[in-house]
């Protein structure tokens, strides 16, 4: 089987070295930031955010298998987050600031991120990715929140140190009530 | 259905005579934990369970209740399942347009009848047995009653608990008990508050469609008590990175000035607060962007509150309102946050949050105002994130022996309002008091000790 | 070991006098519970705390508990550790064959004796300090007991509590009152039906070998009444997906007939009970498929079981039952899981389950059986799936304070049970019944009030 | 040390590449496979479970060191699952059903594929694989269950999307007692 | 600050007449869980959820509780902050090196002053109104003050509770109770023991600078007994794997000879303990090391101790010392890890630790103590693991019935010590012994019963 | 974009591969390396470690967000480990022996590698590299911890045959307060 797929000569060969570095670039690029969450380097993290940046996240609601479909609130409807930049931008003022309260003492995050799946990278210059993470949130005491759900990203090709931006995220949650009392932190 | 437990417990000292509940806590107690003359509170009124499960009887079990606006439930069928206190309800729209809400809980074994958050129903089956009820509650179906029942069954006695239903302008409000006042009276003074959201325009309001829940861990009272009367912690320091958050880039926080000019309201009667600033719109452009703003205080939208509301100073100057309808309803008029704050144990509360809109609304406003309470009212929302920090660790210091037995502080503007203001009906005073919270305590002291609505109700 | 505390407080009103524990609720209360004669059941008795203590002690402290099954233990030192309510202990089997159940807590400074789930031992030392104990759970080692102990120390006296030991063919229980009846009169007439799984054979049972365990938040009542009295959700909607999960491929859920024809029995005494279908084997093929329906209702097996149990009927026809040994021993003949439900406080109950098999049934019977109770009653079963789902809702609608006021429906079958069926002994109704939902609480009620054997034992 | 490994024209390179083009076809076929799981596209999900499929989860239990040996049930005893493709297909078919209680309203999981090791690829057409997962597990309003443990796997070469089909799966799960009212969901 | 609820209750039955707490255990039933004479325990002392909240107030609100070392806050404005009991303190040093201790609860509406571990402060800001403390307590601004408040708010009264601070040779102690003995009448003869670890150097001793906290799920007692009395453990089976750990490669756990010769202390008033061991260095080699080892029984230092401490024994040949102060502040000389068991609830205990070391020790055996107090005694530590094991399973036990109402032996050494020993002051016994566990429930049972310190104090 | 960056005769592409297969190299070590702390093959992690290993988890502590540079212990202060090997072969006898109560019943352990990034792999023997990490703990009945955090490493190559040692562990735990009644395992 390995022979013929990764025979040198052929071309599907070629395809498939693409593909891997492909999927390298885009997974280092995922852990990086998240390492920029989690080391609380939030400035480098906010520089991430293409101008054009919609981070979204629905609301997820209980339905019968049958309204499965409606499982998700649509556009236009609530949500938890949909921003522009110049609302991130404004949150990051609030992370940075001496009064942010929720994050000073900053929480504990760790982005575990995995199953990263490349849908589509016809186009030279984005990528268009799902992932699964878990996040493991840990604040003063003993406060504990355990996240974990899907990330569908649009990256943009950069030539910013970590080679993309991110022009979309859309973050489906896996809770339907949000089970910690803010979310100070970024998915 | 009074039980035998409640009964032999009856008669014991100064205990109310038609409470269910044994009382752990007596009148005296339960009447000390407020102290309205020297202005203080004592802290086990947000920590004791004794206290909690005696809230649930007399506090939710008498009081009407926030459950959502009309608009989430716009055709027959439409149902959304919600709560009063920790009780499980359904609310359903009606074929004849009207609404029912009833205990979601099916009287045979107990089981939860509807499991999903909401949709649209013809009828409703319970899992367990299959005994079904149609979209008003009644019993309909029972699977081999007549093979396997007995003589006495009788479905028309066995449909779920039925909840009075009864809205103001768009907010449905349920109450358990028959005997309370109708919704209007129990709102009394406070409707002309309330109006300042719900009734800008003939079209009325209407809401984005969604519903968004939380969960932070503290007494439901800290978040109630901020909404009725705490304008004081957003003019100093909780939400001074939320403000950052909405400046213009380029303006500082300290270029931004905080409003020290509005008043105060406590209503005369049922724990109803209000406060608001007036003028000086600087904030409500920081909260929600100026689009929001000017669409608020100017143009046509403003004019017609103004006509609506007799006064360009309530339409147009009077903003960042902050309001708590007794006991768990509360709204941000002119932001359109709305929620009630859901019991969950003394340690902790869920948050149900939706946002209204003016129905006649430009789409363009409507959408703002979707992103912008997102933004900042939400458990994402720039302010709201400070006051699940203050709230979760004033709950959590309360685990404290000391802690607990020292009285908080609860001074501020003691003596100061008065009912004698010609614009503003009820007990008026500086927008930065606890008068409005001093009013919420005593109605739920009251409601906590007083058995009867002939001497509790509003004359 | 009666403390001062207990003794101050026994003469107090109704209370019975031979209790060691405080009584929250008394006499007449904990008797309201049940109303039979209007069949309904007070909700709180799923929820309350005081309740649920008052039960470790009345009715897990005099009970006989059902462990394991003989063959969990077969050699000379093997040990499983259990439960009794939330008491941990120890089942060992002795040189001499016989079965020691004790406490597994060390009675020093009361460390766990034994933290793994079983295996083969020769002795038990504590890993707190050394204190030793055999198999049969004597104190045989203290560590420097001479050098640093006191005159008066008596290695006789300070083994771990020792409960009694009884079983009924294959099953074994145990009961820490010692003026409880035994085994077989605390059985009853419940034994009748036991047999229909535990003695077709003259081989006896053996168990499928392993205990599979989990936890539902929900009170162990709901589960040891189902399976006592319950084939009403049976019947009608519970498993429906359940049986569709078990049709031949091809066949449509409603080409399946869920069959009609049974009976239910309440023990004359002991809170037992059972229900069952009789002809009709769809049920079970659904169930168990093909292979054991027709290992239980052809072929010589079925004939064995003929003989022994002396009626057709009872051997080939009756099928898909379920059966409760009060208080939280159940079992499912024809489908053989057994399973004890342990208390984990009021809202919380942790599953043991186990299988069975005919001893000398073959190989392929044998593992059959092990995959299809796996498939149908397991944590993953297709059948008790949806078990948990009911049972998790209903102790979740009970945090409410309406929900917990209004009493349940406990009336079908009642007033149409009797004792005169000339094929089955005690109180026969028809299969769709609570009339053994009705048998349980009553003798939960009676267990939770009567502090003395010679009333409350059988005749 | 790289250069020595990775130089093009050795054949250790070649070999090495065969080794990372095969990772990476395991790996998106875990991520695909956990996504039709956590989207509820079940009916495609169980597509994948070949003819002979044995889905098992022995059960668990405490031991003494000197006994760890002990610690998993064995074949004929009893445990968490021992499914073949008729017994899977009768889940599916509980699973779609309107009245599959335990899963309507449907479980929000997440299944986190994390260390995978292809142990064994000698034959063509079958590969052995060993990996960790974190399952998440939220449902209803507030319900959360984490599962954590490791899958044996057996792949099989198929056509399909996914590359794959699951010839055996072979789960243990780190936990004795099962914390959670069911396990209606796939792991 | 006395409350109508407790003023109601005053007067019933035996209880004391100053507790503010109502008293569900009264004196009777408190006294009796104890049984000197016959040497039992009543296991309900760890379990009791009404128990623990009378220590709150009786124990932790009355007792010094050591709250860290002055080394960890050396400069003014340097803080801690800390826990006495469940109540949450902030520990500062003060411009005149004073240190004050007050509650970290703002008086306003309860939030908590500061949310860090430590650091150094100018002042403390609360964050949800903005109340500004200086670094002794006191509060120093309000916004708005004349704007929004009353006439009698007067800024003087509003501070948080003071507690009373006093230090021992390093150590930092508080407590709540204005009528309480100061430190020094409170420690009694327990000083002559803690001075093998902290007055062994005129430079006395500091911090390894940290503090290591983690979570137990068991009663705090059980840590407090057991660093106060029990050598037997050590001496026995709980820590053998931890020597293992320790010994040189190709030494066998065989080889390792435990130690046989010792002594054990009880205070005549206070409910302090320890014990030791005397000569045979072999443990300490195997706990921390031959470094460490030849530092405490040779050399320099060894010898500058003899002359502080006025005797060789005492300073080179007893080692491996136990203590508790009563009630929770913990420490083993030789080894020298401190510890606070911070009251977390009945069933949960949090670990505060860190290490202290010889101000002029030489940097080598500084940084010796602290791997090596890490390895050992620390969340990760060899022997303190096993400890955590232990614990947790003894409080699991105690869900059971059975498992709470036998008693527990305490008998180890009963009526063998005696304070006559010339060389050490106090109760004196075999090393292997259960002494110093009586005399630290007694104290407890004392302060648990005896509202007044005339008849609590010591003489 | 993918033409551009993966062509066969470019050094990039070489470059590329080489890094692709260190990861592969690396991730595989540690997938492995967790597999032996899971399966409970302690003496076969134990000599992983090489002899000059040093294994250290600072403490975290609560601080403002401008105080946040002081928010881990520094070396010389106190801390939750810091062992040498000695102390670790201490730790591993003690793991191994009969009456090593707190893991015998042994742990059931899970760890999570994630988010493994190469930092520095410029010396032909030594990779420096970061990772993040969830590991769950379940013991006894009912007993579940759950950490996370990240772990920075530096791998020496080795003929062992998982390829590296380990020569440094440095891990970053995302808790204040310890959420376990002992650290009796191992990170
Ligand atoms: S509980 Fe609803 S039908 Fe039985
Ligand atoms: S607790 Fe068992 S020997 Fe001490
Ligand atoms: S609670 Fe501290 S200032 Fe209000
Ligand atoms: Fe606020
Ligand atoms: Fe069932
Ligand atoms: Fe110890």
């Amino acid at each position: 089987m390995l022979k013929e797929k990764v025979g040198p000569e052929s071309s599907a060969s070629q395809i498939s070295t693409a593909a891997l570095l492909l999927q390298h670039e885009v997974e280092q690029f995922y852990y990086k930031e998240s390492l920029l969450l989690d080391r609380h380097e939030f400035n480098d993290w906010f520089d991430l955010l293409d101008k054009d940046i919609r981070y979204f996240m629905p609301l997820r609601t209980n339905r019968t298998r049958r309204d499965q479909k409606l499982e998700y609130s649509k556009d236009g409807e609530y949500a938890h987050f949909d921003d522009d930049l110049v609302m991130m931008r404004g949150r990051q003022r609030k992370l940075m600031s001496d009064v942010g309260w929720s994050e000073s003492p900053a929480s504990r995050t760790r982005h575990i991120i995995a199953n990263v799946i490349i849908n589509d990278a016809s186009d030279d210059q984005e990528v268009h990715v799902t992932s699964s993470f878990i996040l493991y949130r840990n604040r003063l005491e003993r406060q504990v929140d355990i996240f974990a759900g899907e990330r569908m990203d649009v990256l943009r090709r950069s030539d910013n140190k970590l080679g993309f931006m991110i022009a979309k995220r859309t973050i489906h949650i896996d809770q339907s009530t949000i089970l910690s009392n803010n979310l100070s932190i970024f998915f | 259905m009074t039980t035998a437990k409640t009964k032999t417990r009856l008669n014991i000292g100064h205990e109310p005579k038609a409470f269910e509940k044994k009382n752990v806590w007596n009148v005296e107690e339960i009447t000390a934990l407020l102290d309205e003359e020297n202005g203080t509170l004592d802290p086990r009124i947000y920590s004791d369970q004794d206290l909690y499960e005696l809230e649930q009887e007399r506090v939710f079990g008498r009081s009407w209740i926030m459950l959502g606006h009309e608009t989430h439930v716009p055709k027959a069928g439409d149902f959304l399942t919600a709560y009063m206190g920790e009780d499980p309800v359904i609310l359903v729209r009606q074929k004849d347009r009207s609404l029912k809400v009833f205990l979601n809980q099916c009287p045979h074994r107990g089981m939860r009848i509807c499991r999903t958050d909401g949709g649209n129903a013809k009828s409703f089956t319970c899992s367990y047995h299959g005994w079904a009820y149609d979209i008003g509650g009644n019993l309909v179906n029972v699977p081999y009653e007549s093979e396997a029942f007995c003589e006495d069954f009788n479905k028309a006695e066995w449909g779920p608990g039925q909840a009075r239903v009864e809205t103001y302008k768009g907010l449905i409000f349920a109450n358990w008990d028959k005997n309370a006042p109708n919704l209007r009276e129990y709102l009394g003074d406070a409707t002309f508050y309330m109006d300042h959201m719900l009734d800008r325009t003939e079209a009325g309001t209407e809401v984005i469609s969604g519903m968004q829940k939380w969960v932070i861990p503290c007494n439901w009272k800290f978040a109630a008590e901020q909404f009725c009367s705490d304008m004081y912690h957003a003019g100093t320091v909780s939400h001074l990175s939320g403000i950052e958050a909405g400046l213009p880039e380029g303006m500082e926080l300290s270029d931004a000035k905080i409003p020290t000019v509005g008043y105060q309201f406590r209503a005369k009667w049922g724990g109803h607060g209000t406060g608001f600033y007036v003028g000086e719109p600087g904030m409500l452009v920081a909260i929600m962007g100026p689009k929001i703003a000017k669409y608020w205080t100017e143009g046509e939208a403003a004019a017609r509150a103004e006509r609506r509301l007799g006064s360009a100073e309530r339409a147009r100057q009077l903003m960042v309102q902050h309001m708590t309808v007794f006991p768990t309803c509360s709204f941000l008029p002119g932001i359109n946050t709305v929620r009630t704050w859901q019991p969950r144990g003394p340690n902790e509360t869920e948050i149900w949050a939706f946002t209204v809109v003016d129905a006649d609304a430009p789409d363009e406003i409507k959408e703002e105002y979707r992103r912008q309470t997102l933004r900042t009212f939400s458990a994402g929302g720039v302010f709201e994130q400070d006051d699940g920090e203050n709230w979760v660790e004033i709950q959590a210091v309360l685990r404290g022996h000391q802690a607990r037995k020292r009285r908080l502080n609860i001074q501020m503007g003691k003596g100061r309002s008065a009912a004698d203001n010609p614009h503003y009906p009820g007990s008026i005073g500086y927008v930065y008091n606890e008068e409005a919270a001093r009013g919420l305590y005593h109605q739920w002291i009251r409601m906590m000790t007083e058995p009867d609505w002939d001497t509790l109700g509003p004359k």
